[in-house]
């Protein structure tokens, strides 16, 4: 196929991004710091704009550039969800980032820039594209939960997230050598070929070493040690994205990797996936407790998540995959909820991130509190809301699978998060009104009210969701 | 012993890359020395990638170093910046000072 | 007509009930009165048609009440012979106590709801003895428990009242409890709970054992036992009897009709009804002879101590139960209900004249405050006597027909039986103790010199229940001269006097005597080789003459005691101070049970409460799971010590454990 | 002789890494830092790999090194003492670190590519073609994706930089050419009339 | 409608009134009027339509009726609905007693009205789902959902402890439950559906029939609640408002005997049996252990909550006994509780509305002032007593004589309950209505309103009613109790064989 043709055929949202970017900087240079308006909205534009193609492209999934990228169903559905995620991001941080004196073009651009990498991450299919896309992502968030680059937190949390994602893209690097030593070769397929035969314990610390970094990015316990520092100290908007978009693109590559370039080794992965899976619930459910920063919180609630979301991976079959692509659409919709929520925590011009902030919000703010309650029920996994059946999805797959134990672990555990949840819902409604809220803007307000009515109606139609990620999972195998 | 295999190259990065997560977790100097540690794994890395390039006479290898060449420049940079944008807010880069983020 | 019967005083009920409040006391008064009156009228007719005619009796069926697999139980109105005898004892006696208490009870606010309890009462003591199964008897039964307890602590503001109704209405349930277990038990035998089919069935199961409770009995006998528990505490038989002194705290109307007459009864009707089962049951027959020899035993003992004048006619009915008891247990049903039927006239005339001497004393039940009263209330004092006479079993008053007989019943089966034999020495002892108690109490009424209060009051300490009682009397009224009571209140008093003299004569053939098969046209069941009517006519004359010398006995020394030289009573206490402490209090089983149940049963409760669900069940439990995982919370909020070597580490700890896991697994 | 030369740089590369991880100044760091890359360079070049080799010395030497130094000098930090801390989990930092070095050095010890590894090389070595122009044919073909991607993350490094630590300061003195150009006599001199003798 | 049937209607329209409520804007007295009485013609249609549930029910058939099904998620599950002789009572006890609950609050609910009334629209519509559903998923999530209305009416209108007793009631359901859907996703696993109907006739194999039964048990005996896991009710009903009590006593404790008969007995009869010792064991310690503590209660809602635990003690130990007279006895007692436990926390609710107290001591007396009230609650508590004539009766009195024929010991223990339950009961009526009125606070009390009797009335006549002529709920129930006796005899015979056979 000759170059241009997959480029326009199986790159063309990447493509997008790209050619898009490099218009914004040149805007942005050009306008200076009054473009950030501008830029703003051409971001969303862009961004917008390769949803679209995703959505409408109806090209039969390829593997291109001399097997260095695929394009399939599932790509297509992890980045949709990406793109969903970076978007919303984008839309959530105007207010706070003017507020906050950072409207910076730089902001939207590297918003794209890692949409971007993780895009590529997405479609990686071999140990080149996948650092590559990794760290085009990573360095973008690095910058960005230092954005504010005036605020200690700022700056503390952009040094921890850098230097332990240096030292895991290290290891990742070490794995991938080792990988590639034994194969002779970096693409996934190939590997598969010949690990299929024999898998001696060089290929498995590849693996794990590969695994640990990727369970780093999707901060998974043990490796998720720098998610609530850095959760808590980058500007919300930012952590909003940390949280929507860039957990998709590290869980959308840790199932490629693992499906396509280990199918033979389900045996050794799946034991690490189960361990990581089980250390994360526990400490997400454990640690959350007594949180008194929602971002801290909310950190804490994603690694409990990803644990939940791995379930579904340790379940190693179609069924699994498709509850995690299930999972990551509710779990999306539920972060970019609730983050809506808090970045529309305002109390006299100034942001609060407190849980006790929200206190008799019930009061105060009757919708808002009614959002985010349902918001924390959902991520509670409390039925009807959507939450439950993410839950129920993974657990169904892992039960399938026979991993009784995972499975009751794992709602053990969400029992124990449930607490935490219900505390917020406690705050909100049992106890006495703080000072009531700012009005949020336009577009906070509408994020929190469309993703929890999203939430709340999900089990009157769910068959798209449903349809897609059975499409996306199935493009896989 | 005198015929230099590949895995003298692979231990050699092994110890390089264990030195290096070494100074990560053992440093409580300052941050720029865990910046240095990365860039020792990084070595390491590229070490064990050229050694099997050679072993395996494939570029492929190769070409994956000359990237992670780049990409650790490009990490470097970074690093650096935010490590400045760190020390003008707090004044210091002793990596003990680094935890008003905890808990 | 038996519609009628039954539902008029639940008719009654209703309107007092509900409209007591519109229409007035003296409107509700009439209804249920007037309704009562019905009843017992067409009671006797229902009678004379049955029991005396040639009718073998009826049973309409009401509707179905429910119907769950093998079970099926109909609402009925079963009349025979038995259920003749008690329509008339219970609409009789109800009917003359209702009238009766629009003369006691004319100063009480809450008229109206009592004569709705009353009705209430009659109404379900009519289903109790209708019934054609054993639940409607248990509705019956629980429903006339209800009605006790209500009417018991009809004068909610006594404390003491509404713990004698509680403790009325526990105990009773202590016997529901075997009652309802000997309902499942007879169901799982007979697969039925109508009387037909399980007397039907009854035959064929002599003999067979059952697994239960952890023993291997024999299903008949282990029935019976169970069915009989129910008696005793309805009937207030030896150790579930406490509550029926107590019950006195009731008005006592209901204290005649309830506690005297009809309710206490019902475990004899009971045992009688059942007698094709016990009959199969010759072990559960000798208990019920014991139990009923205790009590009679046992009460009559209390009741020579007892200054409560309700209350030592109250030992006096436990006491006259056992008797009842006693027959049954020797085989001789129609006996037993033959004294029920003379007991319910003497015995609801004793506590009605006792109602018209607390009425006349202004509402003062202690004896020693009383005396001389003859001159005072010379028809009660009459009445009185007769009661007395008949209860003593004074020769040809009621109780000389049916209390001897029992007595020589028992003397009949104890020449070939033990427990009946102890039942006849037993039976005599009382006799005598019955005589002695009766003769005190009227002695201590209408003879001597009135007392004043002091005499209570000196003696208030030892005697704690007695003084709570009249201490909640209606004191203001304590100091006018007593006075005859109404009209009202004598009639009934008639009424029941001729009842007390002539029913045991009258009635002696047909329940006991020659008229006897034509009589009971079957509804009460003997065995083959149950002989015992006839043989208690042939027993020695020293075994027939026992009870009348003891009541002889009796008499003489309670007229030395308390007539010709006062005062020995008080020396007999003194010269026997354990004694008269142990009768005084009643054996103590109040305190026995006291602390052997009711005190454990709180502490019980306190500790399940808070070292069961609070110590243990929530502090292992969600309290102690939710400080577990709050530990848990702090340990894992301790891991992010903010330093980044210390994440790093955890990394490096996480890839090396799984790395180490593998290679682990490898060396294997 | 190839033996030699790897022992040398190799042992010299590991007592670099050693000093720049223990060094107390940091400025000893960056130099001992420089000594391993070298080191490693001749690795490289040992290993046939030339082009990686130059590129170390020009990229980490020249660059990204100078940087580590020019910003240890500019933040101009305390030589840092020891804290206890160090001590405290030297022990188990040491065992971990042991556990895995030895987990490694096994597997390099025992290491053996996959039988048909060699089958599924992709960019097999031709020994006729010099490596840079091997590297080149590939890098621009093949890979050239990776090319462009690699552009945009030093684009983010770039990007990322300049938002981190450019600072736009008022108060510094900035010619601004325009400006100057545009001035007239009339928008720049006011003249006033000054009334004699009682000064301005 | 939509091809959607009557019981669809029934399960949504308490959300067709939550719509209306959410247009209700402000807080004035015309819009809380509004509010009030929208809520209550609301649960009066739905009861209205219930009815047609009720005539349109053939009682002679064990089969689904009024089923519907939709398919739903595309993978598996469907929307599926329909009502047997198991849970056709409990929906028609459900919508029979909202409006009470409805009415109970009227006065006594002050602080956001809206949102509360909201609250019981939704958890009507859950409870309601939860005894329609014929999928297991389907179940679950009406099941569960009701936590979050019922978690939030406690927590926001509760009394004092109410964080405290929210959370208790909230997770330690929530474990229970979460427990049995993990159960719930193996049944899918093996059975390949979800659908109840069909799982009713799947034979699991017996080592999976022990777990699955085990965390269906986890599950059900939270909510029951059955010893030891009870001490959430407490809690939860004291600090409730007096109609989450009523529906929390009346109904949400009744999911979990209905489960017990709809999954737990005919799913998996090999483990129900050998487990029935288990519940029994349970059972007779709840009736027991529970009496005693009821005795010594300080608190009005407390003693009744102990009470409720106690009774369902019956309801658990009824149904095990897999025989006509336990199982209709322990569904009957499960209605009957429902009324009258509903009855008894609405006259709770009474008092409390009047003296903000629930301690015991606080009253005394009331008779005097309040007689209609004082017989009222007589008669509620004779039923709790189960005095012959009234619902309470029957449902006790089947069970033990169903029990009986299971277990002598069982009905031995069993029994002297009602020893027990008549010396707590009493020994409460008689520290708050019996006695003179002494306390000061107590004298100007007032008697029923007339609402509060119209509250009333209709209990009571059911109360009467069904104690005397149970016929028409035993009938309901009849065909499937036989139906799963006998299906269950059959499994358990042909195990038997296959054993023997061996």
């Amino acid at each position: 196929m000759p170059f241009f043709v997959q480029l326009a055929h199986h790159f063309l949202p990447e493509t997008i991004l790209a050619v898009g970017v490099m218009v914004l900087i040149l805007i942005g240079a050009w306008r200076g710091e009054r473009g950030f308006g501008l830029v703003d909205e051409m971001a969303v534009g862009i961004l917008g704009l390769a949803l679209v193609t995703i959505a409408l492209s109806s090209t039969p999934g390829a593997s291109v550039f001399d097997g260095a990228y695929v394009d399939d169903g599932f790509s297509r559905f992890m980045k949709a969800l990406t793109l969903i995620g970076a978007i919303v991001s984008i839309l959530l941080s105007v207010d706070w980032l003017q507020r906050n004196g950072l409207e910076k073009f730089e902001y939207p651009v590297l918003i794209i820039l890692s949409t971007l990498g993780m895009l590529l991450l997405i479609s990686a299919d071999n140990l080149i594209a996948l650092y590559l896309g990794l760290e085009l992502m990573s360095l973008a968030l690095y910058v960005m939960a230092a954005f504010a680059r005036d605020d200690g937190k700022s700056s503390e949390a952009g040094l921890k997230y850098f230097v332990l994602g240096a030292l895991s893209s290290g290891m990742m690097l070490y794995g991938a050598s080792l990988l590639y030593g034994f194969a002779g070769t970096i693409s996934f397929s190939g590997i598969a070929a010949v690990v299929s035969t024999s898998a001696p314990i060089g290929v498995i610390f590849g693996l794990v070493f590969v695994l640990a970094a990727l369970a780093f990015k999707m901060s998974a316990a043990p490796f998720h040690m720098w998610t609530p520092d850095v959760y808590q100290g980058a500007p919300t908007p930012v952590t909003a994205f940390f949280a929507s978009a860039a957990k998709m693109a590290a869980v959308a590559i840790t199932l490629r990797l693992v499906f396509t370039a280990f199918p033979s080794a389900k045996d050794q992965w799946r034991q690490i996936v189960v361990f990581i899976s089980i250390a994360s619930m526990l400490l997400g459910s454990f640690a959350a407790i007594g949180q008194e920063n929602i971002k801290r919180l909310m950190a804490y609630s994603s690694i409990g998540h990803m644990g939940f979301a791995l379930i579904g991976l340790a379940a190693a079959d179609e069924a699994g995959v498709r509850g995690v692509a299930i999972y990551l659409t509710i779990y999306l919709i539920m972060t970019l909820g609730t983050f809506a929520a808090i970045l529309a925590m305002r109390v006299q011009g100034r942001y609060v991130e407190n849980v006790a902030d929200l206190a008799g919000l019930s009061r105060t703010n009757g919708w808002m509190a009614f959002f985010l309650a349902m918001l924390m029920f959902s991520l509670a996994g409390v039925p009807p809301l959507a939450g439950f059946f993410a839950k129920y999805y993974v657990l169904l797959a892992a039960v399938d699978a026979g991993l009784f134990s995972l499975a009751v672990i794992g709602v053990l555990a969400s029992a124990v998060a449930a607490y935490y949840y219900l505390r917020v819902v406690k705050v909100m409604y049992f106890d006495e009104p703080a000072p009531a809220f700012d009005r949020a803007p336009m577009a906070v307000r509408a994020v929190l009210a469309v993703s929890t009515l999203a939430l709340l109606g999900f089990w009157v139609y769910p068959t798209p969701v449903m349809d897609a990620a059975a499409a996306a999972a199935k493009s896989l195998f | 012993m005198l015929t230099i295999g590949l895995t003298h190259y692979l231990v050699v990065a092994a110890i390089l890359f264990t030195l290096g997560v070494a100074g990560i977790i053992l440093n409580r100097k300052n941050i720029i020395v865990i910046l240095m540690s990365i860039e020792l794994i990084l070595l390491s890395v590229n070490l064990n990638f050229v050694a099997f390039s050679q072993s395996l006479s494939d570029l492929t290898g190769q070409v994956f170093a000359l990237f992670v060449l780049t990409v650790a420049a490009a990490e470097a940079a970074i690093g650096l910046a935010i490590l400045v944008a760190f020390y003008r807010n707090r004044g210091t880069i002793s990596v003990e000072d680094i935890n008003s983020l905890k808990g | 007509m038996i519609y009628a019967i039954v539902f008029l005083p639940l008719v009654g009920f209703l309107i007092a009930g509900a409209f007591g409040r519109w229409i007035g006391a003296r409107a509700s008064e009439f209804v249920t009165t007037s309704l009562l009156m019905v009843c017992a009228v067409l009671s006797w007719i229902v009678f004379f048609d049955v029991a005396l005619g040639h009718n073998h009796g009826y049973a309409p069926i009401l509707g179905n009440w429910m119907t769950v697999g093998a079970l099926k139980v109909d609402w009925a109105l079963q009349v025979d012979t038995l259920t003749a005898v008690m329509l008339v004892v219970v609409n009789t006696v109800s009917s003359l106590v209702h009238l009766y208490s629009v003369g006691y009870m004319h100063e009480d606010p809450d008229r109206p709801r009592f004569f709705a309890y009353l009705s209430l009462f009659t109404f379900a003591m009519l289903m109790l003895v209708t019934a054609n199964n054993l639940v409607q008897m248990f509705f019956g039964w629980e429903g006339v428990g209800l009605a006790s307890y209500l009417l018991i602590g009809f004068w909610y503001q006594k404390p003491s009242a509404n713990a004698a109704a509680i403790k009325a209405f526990v105990v009773n349930r202590v016997g529901d409890f075997g009652f309802a277990l000997g309902i499942f038990l007879v169901f799982q035998l007979t697969k039925s709970l109508t009387f037909d089919e399980v007397f039907a069935a009854v035959p064929g199961l002599e003999g067979e054992k059952i697994h239960a409770f952890g023993l291997n009995v024999d299903a008949l006998t282990l029935a019976a036992f169970l069915l009989f528990i129910g008696a005793m505490g309805k009937s207030a038989q030896f150790f579930l009897h406490t509550w029926l002194p107590d019950a006195m705290e009731g008005p006592t109307p209901v204290s005649a009709l309830i506690h005297a007459a009809t309710m206490v009864t019902a475990g004899v009707f009971m045992v009688a009804r059942l007698s094709p089962i016990f009959e199969y049951a010759p072990a559960a027959l000798a208990f019920v002879t014991i139990i009923g020899a205790a009590t009679a035993f046992f009460a009559a003992t209390v009741g020579l101590v007892q200054n409560d004048i309700k209350r030592v006619i109250a030992y006096s009915t436990c006491s006259q139960l056992g008797y009842m008891f006693v027959a049954e247990g020797v085989g001789a049903y129609s006996l037993g209900i033959f004294h029920l039927f003379t007991h319910a006239f003497f015995k609801a005339l004793l506590f009605l004249g006792a109602g018209s001497v607390i009425h006349a004393m202004h509402h003062e039940q202690d004896m020693r405050n009383m005396g001389g009263l003859r001159k005072d209330i010379p028809f009660t004092f009459a009445m009185m006597t007769i009661g007395t006479l008949a209860l003593t079993g004074f020769p040809f008053t009621a109780g000389y027909f049916s209390k001897d007989a029992i007595i020589e019943a028992a003397f009949a089966v104890g020449e070939h039986r033990t427990t009946a034999m102890i039942g006849f020495v037993s039976t005599v002892v009382a006799a005598g103790l019955t005589s002695y108690y009766s003769w005190r109490l009227v002695f201590m009424t209408f003879f001597g010199h009135r007392h004043a209060h002091p005499v209570a009051e000196s003696h208030a300490e030892d005697e704690p229940a007695a003084a709570d009682a009249h201490n909640h009397g209606h004191d203001d009224h304590g100091h006018h001269a007593p006075h005859e009571s109404p009209l009202a209140m004598l009639i009934p008093l008639a009424v029941l006097a001729v009842g007390a003299l002539g029913a045991g004569y009258v009635f002696e053939p047909d329940f006991v005597g020659h008229a006897y098969t034509e009589f009971w046209k079957g509804a009460i069941f003997t065995g083959a080789h149950n002989e015992v009517l006839h043989e208690m006519h042939a027993i020695p004359a020293w075994a027939a003459y026992a009870p009348t010398a003891m009541m002889v006995l009796g008499f003489l020394i309670a007229l030395y005691v308390y007539v010709l030289k006062p005062g020995t009573a008080q020396a007999l206490a003194r010269t026997f101070p354990r004694l008269y402490q142990f009768l005084l209090n009643k054996w103590y089983f109040d305190e026995l049970y006291d602390f052997l149940f009711v005190r454990p049963a709180f502490a019980l409760g306190r500790l399940f409460w808070k070292g069961g669900d609070g110590a243990i069940i929530d502090g292992l439990g969600p309290d102690g799971v939710a400080a577990r995982v709050a530990d848990g919370a702090r340990f894992a909020v301790r891991l992010e010590t903010g330093y980044l070597y210390h994440y790093a580490f955890a990394m490096l700890i996480g890839v090396a454990a799984v790395a180490t896991y593998f290679i682990a697994g490898g060396l294997r | 002789m190839q033996a030699v030369f790897f022992y040398l740089f190799a042992t010299s590369m590991i007592a670099s890494a050693g000093v720049v991880i223990f060094a107390r100044n940091p400025v000893h760091s960056v130099l001992f830092l420089i000594l391993a890359f070298c080191n490693g360079a001749g690795l490289f070049l040992l290993a046939g790999a030339e082009f990686l080799a130059m590129i170390l010395i020009v990229v980490y030497v020249g660059a990204v090194a100078v940087l580590f130094l020019f910003v240890v000098m500019m933040l101009d930090v305390d030589f840092a003492q020891l804290k206890q801390g160090f001590i405290k989990y030297l022990p188990i930092g040491v065992a971990v670190g042991v556990v895995v070095l030895a987990e490694l050095g096994m597997v390099a010890i025992g290491w053996s590519s996959a039988p048909s590894a060699p089958d599924a090389v992709a960019n097999p070595i031709i020994p006729q073609m010099s490596n840079t122009a091997a590297l080149g044919q590939i890098l621009y073909t093949k890979y050239v994706i990776f090319f462009q991607a690699s552009a945009l993350v030093l684009l983010t490094a770039m990007i990322g930089a300049i938002v981190l630590t450019l600072h736009h300061k008022p108060s510094v003195k900035r010619q601004k050419i325009a400006e100057q150009n545009a001035r007239t006599r009339e928008n720049v001199i006011e003249i006033k009339k000054v009334p004699f003798r009682t000064g301005v | 409608m939509f091809g959607f049937g009557i019981l669809s209607g029934v399960i949504f329209l308490p959300l067709v009134g939550v719509a209306f409520l959410l247009t209700q804007k402000g807080d004035d007295d015309a819009s809380l009027r509004n509010i009030r009485w929208a809520t209550l013609a609301t649960t009066l249609t739905t009861f209205a339509l219930s009815l047609f549930i009720w005539s349109g029910f053939d009682q002679t058939s064990a089969a689904f009726q009024f089923v519907e099904q939709k398919n739903w998620l595309g993978s598996g599950l469907v929307y599926k609905m329909g009502v047997d002789g198991f849970s056709m009572p409990f929906v028609l006890l459900t919508t029979f007693l909202m409006p009470f609950a409805i009415l109970a609050s009227w006065d006594s609910v002050q602080k956001r009205v809206k949102e509360y009334m909201i609250a019981f629209l939704v958890l009507e519509t859950l409870m309601i789902g939860v005894f329609c559903a014929l999928d297991l998923v389907l179940f679950y999530l009406f099941f569960e959902g009701g936590l979050i209305p019922m978690f939030l009416i406690i927590g926001i209108w509760g009394g004092k402890r109410r964080v405290y007793a929210s959370f208790k009631f909230f997770l330690y359901t929530l474990v229970g439950s979460l427990l049995m859907l993990v159960a719930i996703l193996a049944m899918y696993g093996k059975a390949g559906t979800t659908d109840i109907t069909v799982l009713l006739n799947t034979d699991f194999p017996k080592e999976m029939q022990t777990w699955l039964w085990l965390a269906f048990f986890a599950s059900f005996a939270v909510k029951m609640p059955m010893w030891p896991v009870h001490t959430w009710l407490p809690d939860a009903h004291v600090e409730a408002p007096t109609a989450g009590s009523v529906i929390l006593a009346a109904i949400l404790l009744k999911m979990g005997g209905y489960g017990f008969i709809r999954f737990s007995l005919p799913m998996f009869p090999d483990a129900s049996t050998h487990f029935a010792p288990l519940i029994y064991a349970l059972s007779v310690i709840a009736i027991v252990y529970t009496s005693l503590v009821a005795l010594v209660q300080e608190d009005i809602k407390k003693l009744i909550a102990y009470s409720s635990v106690a009774h369902m003690g019956y309801v658990t130990m009824g149904l095990f006994t897999l025989n006509a007279q336990g199982m209709q006895g322990a569904i009957f007692q499960m209605i009957s509780h429902g009324f009258v436990s509903g009855a008894l926390f609405l006259c709770v609710g009474v008092i409390y509305d009047r003296m903000h107290t629930r301690e015991i001591a606080a009253y005394g007396g009331l008779v005097n002032r309040m007689p209609i009230y004082a017989f009222v609650f007589m008669l509620f508590t004779m039923a709790n007593v189960g005095l012959p004539g009234t619902t309470g009766f029957i449902g006790e009195f089947l069970s033990l004589a169903g029990a009986f024929q299971a277990s002598s010991w069982v009905a031995l223990i069993a029994t002297s309950g009602v020893i027990f339950s008549a010396a707590y009961a009493l020994y409460l009526y008689r520290r708050v209505i019996f006695g003179a009125l002494e306390k000061p606070s107590l004298m100007t009390i007032t008697d029923l309103t007339p609402r509060e009797i119209a509250i009333f009335a209709p209990l009571v006549l059911i109360t009467i009613y069904y104690g005397v002529q149970p016929q028409a709920i035993l009938n309901a129930t009849q065909a499937s109790v036989d139906n799963l006796i006998q299906t269950h005899t059959a499994l358990i015979d042909a195990v038997k064989l296959a054993a023997a056979g061996q």
